[in-house]
């Protein structure tokens, strides 16, 4: 079974060349089928690789599979090897089976849109390089499919590119994430300076003992700081988290796929995969849980107040992959990638249906122009009910109540309070937007007419996702034991049923408070909204704390006065003197090109005895 | 000679008895396609046994398990003092073969609509191709020059095999002077080695010059310098090189692919043979000579490429600095300089074929010129898509871009030239590479241009069913599977090393 | 001073130089016909008489004669002896001159240094002796040979045809 | 006693470099062709020499072989000379340069 391996990245590929130079000859049904079906069988390997591991996990809890050398010369051989250990499967298990749901959501979603085998070539594309990213062995090839999903997200964001305001989306997102990217690739630089490799087993091995000095120690600091630039531009946090908001402009299937349930995740997959640097640097780690921290409740209170049905998404998305970092930075690895995991279930069952409740109602966003959709979209209802549930961590029923409260369990076990403290705040400011974002959706006087969807490929996903929002999802458990250092808090016992009544009832109080706010609408808080400090507040909340602006003033606009300034200047013309000279010896040298064999023949001869007498002098 | 004996001379066998069959073919009834089958029938039996004389040496190395299967090799052996078949000399007359193979294909397209004769082309093709199997397996002077002749006569009828056009009977004209001026410098060259060894052998030839020293042996070695001059000629290396545009530019585009592959690798083995095995890479002055050339080769061939408007002239250009490059690999010497000169010609032959292929499918002699100008290639993607793409990937080979097979040439180039701390020449290889991707992505974005204007060339529209158009696509995938996946490629090189290293 | 050489070694570079400076073509080419028989002399010095009468039957008799059939093809007549002598001025052979001169001092250097002669045997390797290594250790060169004129014969005739 | 062999060496070089000078100088096809013959004849007489100087059938036989070849290229240079003026009216090799740059 594991010989199969290879297909988990092989398959998507063959989907995304076979939809490529289809060209759109397939029609809807062929790319349909072409661009679900591989992922498909992505997920059916996947599965199997699944049942073998944990029926007969291979020796020293790894797999490597060598595809090829790709070259010997001389002492150089670099091979193209992929490997399969806990962490891995448990991420190719998200990317392949939520991945295949949300393929198989699109198939119904994107029916009729002209670019239909685009998309799919598109996002097989993306699947074939996130699992090439994850099962890398190397970080090299991490950082090719790093850059391949950037690229396709880019090209998704894009997807509509008629209008000019997604082409900028997509380029405000390439060129942010970029600047992580950039960080990155001389973080692994400096890394292969330092010990002579990028096999990440290696790495991970040689690490402790290279960085044990005081010079090491400044090193792996500054390795592990430009590591953590990588994930924050590709995990939307703090300071590079703008991008994410406005990548909402891509069909809502990639917003589920790309832009919640996996690629955004990929920063926390870096680290956890690189923990050993982390731990080495300890004040980085804790920078990590400072800026999850951070960039969690900054995207709550951001959350509260918008209007648009998926940036809402997209700003809790943001929220809870502040809490797998916060868990990263305690120390909770394995907290972070489970709740890694149950994330990608419930917030792709959100946009999925997200996507739903907006094509019923016509393209439309706004949630102020909906309202009391649970008759007319009883699924989409439910699933927003059981999802919104897992976002805002209700207890024991739901799965983002286990991962959640682990990871607060585990900061609060560590000894991390400040981490805690932020993390249970942040627990009431997702219940509360949930809840509003619920209720006005779902509830209140019916603004639009709607109209359901239908086919098994509408519900079915939904339907899959919904069960695995539940108490379901909560109960897999990913076999990280051995890849991924062990937590503080193992086994708390009653101080964790402690944390756990705490943090449930935050949630079930959140959810309370706002349905009752909600439904009485109290006069005195109606006022207090109205005055002008809490319109402001509002405004600035809105505004995502005003980044954009001060991104805008701060960095566009110096540079675009920078390149002005620039254009023309000395700089550039010294660099154009080199291409001038080589067109002045193209002139030049051409003039030798007469077309007469007279002179052809005649530096021939002219060659010849130079060459002899050269031999006869140099001997 | 028993029958065993004769095994290893299969492919020269089978390509001599393919022009006389091909010869009586033609006698007996002119018919394009069966003439061209006859011939390509038997190209590719003689390829098939050049491949089958270096099966073994290649599964010993890549394949273990398998290395039994083969049966008991019957190579190398020497074939009278004039040819030796050797795992070497196999492996370049496979690419010599292929070249043909893939020549014939090109010109079975191009000939199509062409009015004159259409037969003598093919016969032409094969009797040149048996020259260069002969130089492939030479170990001899009497063996290397009729080989050279038997590879350059046929020649002059190709490239001026377009009677009727002017341009063609130029080209003609200036490589047939020109050639016979080379051969007959390295005639003279030979001449002069011969007098002062007494021996015609590479081998001995290295064995009796070790006895000389001083000016003793300037005869020898001024021998050298004008069989390298010609040789030189051959290759189009500066100062030399001021044929090459203009021959490419005249004669019909299949003929150049030939002219611009298999007949300059077949003169780069013999070459590389003679080095080795009559030990020429001890004489530091001819080393000197080749440093200079080759940097000479790589600066002017970019720099002339540079503006270039008409894709036959710069690919020719181009192939002055790819020369430059292999001879750059070949000074390097030692058993990695074998490796890396074999890896760069199979590459370089595979993508040079897919660019002058695509030029022939886009020309055909009914019109006055072939399809050369850049012109006309403006916008041929939104046209010719599966054209574009194959020219697309072999100019980003050309251009040595990462997963292409050019790519793993040039790398090769660098292993060896590091290997041996030529820093001059790796300088002229990064600086020739620096501005070749500018001409190369020029002609590039050609393709990709939107053309507003009626098109004036048009490749046949069936062409995809063609023979040609399939090899083509064929060339494509090699060219990315040498890019990806090349191992199994440089074990077929590695298993057909030199002897004498 | 061997005269019975350098005789007709002296007739062979004069008459090749008259044959290459000529400016009619068929006094340029019986001015070859003279070099190439006094190098056949000079075969026959150096004890090769078989590559002596080749010299005179196939150079002489067979290769120059094609050239007189080309010429009087041609019908080149005394126009091209007034345009020869328009193109060939010290203009144009100077510089070629020039570098031809270095090539034969370079060559007098080095086939030619001081002190080291080879006498030369008075041995004759006559026709059996070449006959025999021709089919022995060279036949394949004579099967290839052949192959050479068969491909001249080809392109000759399709670069020659009239249509 | 008979000429040292340095000396035939030389009589064939400066035949050789007079058939080189017949190439560079000359604009009329036919005299290039017949200055290639020239040169081809130049390294036989060297062969010749350096066969009897080692007292091989060798160098004859390449003197057969250069023979074969000369005959061949003529053969074939003639025939392109005889096209040539058909299309060009002229055997000037000037006028043949279309091409260039």
């Amino acid at each position: 079974m594991y010989d199969l391996l290879f297909l988990v990245f092989a398959l998507p590929l063959a989907g995304f060349l076979i939809l490529a130079f289809g060209r759109g000859r397939l029609g809807e049904n062929g790319a349909a089928a072409v661009g679900v079906g591989s992922v498909g069988g992505a997920a059916l390997v996947t599965a199997g690789l699944v049942a073998q591991f944990l029926g007969h996990p291979p020796d020293g809890g790894a797999y490597t599979q060598v595809l090829w050398d790709w070259m010997k010369v001389g002492g150089f051989t670099p091979h193209f090897a992929l490997r399969l250990d806990g962490l891995s499967l448990t991420m190719l298990g998200v990317i392949t089976g939520v991945g295949f749901m949300i393929h198989l959501f699109a198939s119904w979603y994107m029916r009729g849109d002209d670019g239909y085998s685009r998309f799919f070539s598109y996002m097989n594309l993306f699947v074939a390089s996130m699992v090439f990213l994850v099962l890398g062995d190397n970080l090299l090839f991490l950082y090719f499919g790093w850059e391949g999903v950037g690229l396709c997200s880019f090209l998704l964001i894009g997807f509509w590119y008629k209008d000019a305001a997604n082409g900028s989306a997509a380029r405000k997102a390439f060129i942010v994430t970029r600047v992580g990217d950039t960080f990155m690739a001389i973080g692994l630089f400096w890394l292969f300076r330092s010990l002579g490799t990028l096999d990440i087993q290696q790495v991970l091995q040689l690490a402790p003992q290279a960085f044990d000095s005081e010079s090491g120690r400044q090193a792996v600091r500054g390795i592990a700081l430009l590591l953590l630039g990588g994930a924050v531009g590709k995990s939307a946090q703090l300071p590079l988290q703008t991008w994410l908001p406005d990548a909402m402009a891509g069909p809502t299937p990639v917003s589920a796929l790309i832009h919640a349930a996996t690629m955004v995740t990929a920063g926390v997959y870096l680290i956890a995969r690189t923990h050993v640097l982390f731990e080495l640097a300890p004040d980085v780690q804790h920078l990590v849980g400072v800026v999850g921290a951070v960039t969690l409740l900054l995207a709550g209170f951001t959350a509260l107040v918008q209007t648009d049905i998926k940036r809402v998404l997209a700003y809790s998305t943001m929220s809870q992959i502040g809490y797998m970092f916060l868990a990263l930075g305690a120390g909770a690895w394995s907290a972070a990638i489970f709740h890694l995991m149950t994330h990608a279930f419930f917030k792709a069952l959100l946009f999925l249906s997200a996507g739903a409740v907006i094509l019923a109602c016509h393209h439309e966003q706004d949630i102020r122009k909906m309202g009391g959709l649970r008759k007319t979209l009883p699924l989409a209802f439910w699933c927003f009910v059981v999802g919104g549930g897992a976002l805002a961590a209700v207890p024991y029923i739901t799965a983002g109540f286990y991962s959640k409260d682990e990871i607060l369990w585990q900061a609060y076990a560590g000894g991390h309070m400040d981490l805690f403290l932020a993390g249970l705040f942040g627990a009431l400011l997702t219940s509360i937007y949930t809840t509003r974002l619920i209720l006005v959706v779902f509830f209140g006087e019916e603004k639009t007419h709607a109209h359901a969807g239908h086919g098994v490929s509408y519900w079915l996903p939904l339907a899959v996702l919904l069960v695995l929002s539940t108490f379901v999802g909560g109960l897999i458990h990913p076999p990280l034991e051995g890849v991924l250092p062990a937590a503080p808090g193992e086994g708390g016992g009653a101080a964790q049923l402690g944390i756990e009544a705490l943090s449930g009832s935050v949630a079930i109080g959140g959810i309370l408070v706002t349905a009752l706010v909600y439904f009485t609408r109290p006069r005195a808080l109606l006022a207090l909204a109205q005055a002008p400090a809490a319109q402001a507040v509002r405004r600035f909340w809105f505004s995502a704390f005003g980044f954009d602006w001060l991104y805008d003033r701060l960095l566009v606009r110096p540079f675009f006065w920078l390149v002005r300034v620039c254009s023309g200047d000395l700089f550039d013309q010294a660099i154009g003197t080199i291409p001038e000279l080589l067109r002045h010896a193209n002139v030049l040298s051409t003039r030798t090109q007469t077309g007469r064999m007279r002179w052809y023949a005649a530096s021939f001869a002219a060659g010849a005895v130079l060459i002899v007498a050269a031999v006869m002098f140099r001997g | 000679m028993n029958g065993i004996a004769l095994l290893p001379l299969l492919p020269i066998l089978i390509t001599s008895a393919t022009i006389v069959v091909a010869m009586l073919a033609v006698a007996f009834r002119r018919h394009h396609w069966w003439n061209a089958t006859v011939v390509a029938i038997g190209l590719n039996l003689a390829l098939l046994a050049s491949a089958w004389l270096l099966l073994p040496e290649f599964l010993v190395r890549f394949l273990p398990q398998f290395a039994g299967a083969a049966g008991a090799p019957v190579i190398p052996r020497a074939e009278t003092p004039l040819l030796v078949v050797d795992a070497y000399s196999a492996f370049y007359m496979s690419l010599v073969l292929a070249t043909a193979l893939a020549t014939a294909t090109l010109s079975y397209a191009y000939m199509e609509g062409h009015k004159g004769n259409r037969e003598e082309v093919y016969l032409l093709l094969a009797l040149s191709a048996l020259g260069g199997l002969v130089m492939a397996c030479s170990r001899h002077f009497a063996s290397f020059f009729v080989g050279l002749e038997l590879l350059s006569l046929p020649l002059y009828g190709m490239i001026g095999y377009l009677v009727k056009e002017r341009r063609s009977l130029e080209a003609a004209m200036k490589y047939l002077v020109l050639s016979a001026a080379a051969s007959a410098f390295i005639l003279f060259g030979m001449a002069l080695v011969y007098a002062q060894t007494g021996s015609l052998l590479f081998t001995e030839i290295g064995e009796r010059a070790g006895g000389f020293a001083g000016p003793d042996h300037s005869m020898l070695l001024v021998g050298g310098a004008l069989i390298l001059v010609g040789i030189a000629f051959k290759l189009s290396l500066a100062p030399f090189h001021l044929w090459t545009p203009d021959v490419y530019e005249g004669a019909p585009a299949p003929v150049v692919a030939y002219l611009s592959t298999a007949s300059k690798t077949a003169v780069f083995a013999v070459l590389l043979r003679y080095f080795v095995e009559a030990k020429a890479y001890r004489y530091g002055g001819l080393l000197d000579v080749m440093t200079v050339l080759a940097v000479l080769s790589i600066v002017l061939g970019n720099v002339l490429a540079l503006m270039q408007d008409n894709i036959k002239r710069l690919l020719g250009y181009s192939s002055i600095a790819h020369f430059g490059y292999i001879l750059a690999a070949f000074i390097a010497a030692g058993p990695l300089a074998v490796e890396a000169v074999g890896v760069y010609l199979l590459t370089y032959v595979v993508t040079n074929l897919a660019a002058f292929g695509v030029v022939t499918l886009m020309s055909s002699p009914y019109g006055e010129h072939d399809a050369d100008a850049l012109w006309d290639y403006r916008g041929l993607f939104w046209r010719r898509p599966n054209l574009s793409a194959i020219l697309t990937v072999a100019l980003l080979s050309l251009a040595g871009i990462p997963m292409t097979a050019g790519f793993i040439g040039k790398f090769y180039v660098f292993a060896a030239g590091v290997d041996k701390r030529l820093w001059v020449l790796m300088g002229a290889v990064a600086f020739g590479s620096a501005i070749g991707l500018f001409y190369y992505l020029r002609a590039m974005a050609q393709l990709y241009l939107r053309a507003p204007w009626v098109r004036k060339y048009s490749a046949p529209l069936d062409w995809a069913q063609g023979a040609g158009g399939v090899m083509l696509l064929a060339l494509m995938i090699l060219m990315l599977v040498l890019g990806v996946f090349p191992s199994p490629f440089i074990a077929i090189v590695q298993a057909s090393g030199l002897a004498g290293q | 001073m061997d005269l019975v050489f350098w005789i007709p070694a002296l007739v062979a570079i004069v008459a090749t130089l008259l044959a290459v400076t000529n400016y009619n073509p068929v006094h340029g080419l019986l001015y070859l016909i003279v070099s190439l028989l006094a190098v056949a002399l000079i075969f026959f010095r150096l004890g090769a008489p078989f590559a002596g009468i080749l010299e005179v039957i196939v150079y002489a008799g067979a290769i120059v004669v094609l050239f007189v059939f080309v010429v009087m093809m041609l019908n080149l007549g005394d126009a091209v002896v007034e345009q020869e002598k328009r193109w060939l001025k010290p203009r144009v052979w100077a510089g070629p001159a020039v570098l031809c001169g270095v090539l034969i001092v370079e060559l007098w250097r080095v086939v030619w240094p001081a002190g080291a002669t080879h006498p030369l045997s008075d041995a004759v390797i006559d026709a059996p002796h070449v006959g025999v290594a021709l089919f022995g250790p060279y036949l394949l060169a004579v099967e290839l040979a052949s192959m050479m004129l068969l491909a001249a014969l080809v392109a000759a005739f399709h670069l020659g045809r009239h249509d | 006693m008979i000429v040292p062999f340095e000396q035939v060496l030389f009589v064939s070089g400066v035949l050789f470099v007079l058939g080189l000078m017949g190439i560079l100088i000359r604009r009329n096809i036919l005299f290039v062709l017949m200055s290639i013959e020239v040169m081809m004849n130049s390294a036989a007489l060297a062969f010749v020499a350096a066969g009897n100087r080692w007292g091989q059938p060798d160098g004859q036989i390449m003197f057969i072989l250069i023979l074969t070849l000369a005959a061949s290229e003529a053969s074939v240079g003639l025939a392109l000379v005889l096209q040539i003026f058909r299309r060009f009216k002229t055997l000037d090799t000037d006028a043949a340069s279309e091409m260039k740059g």
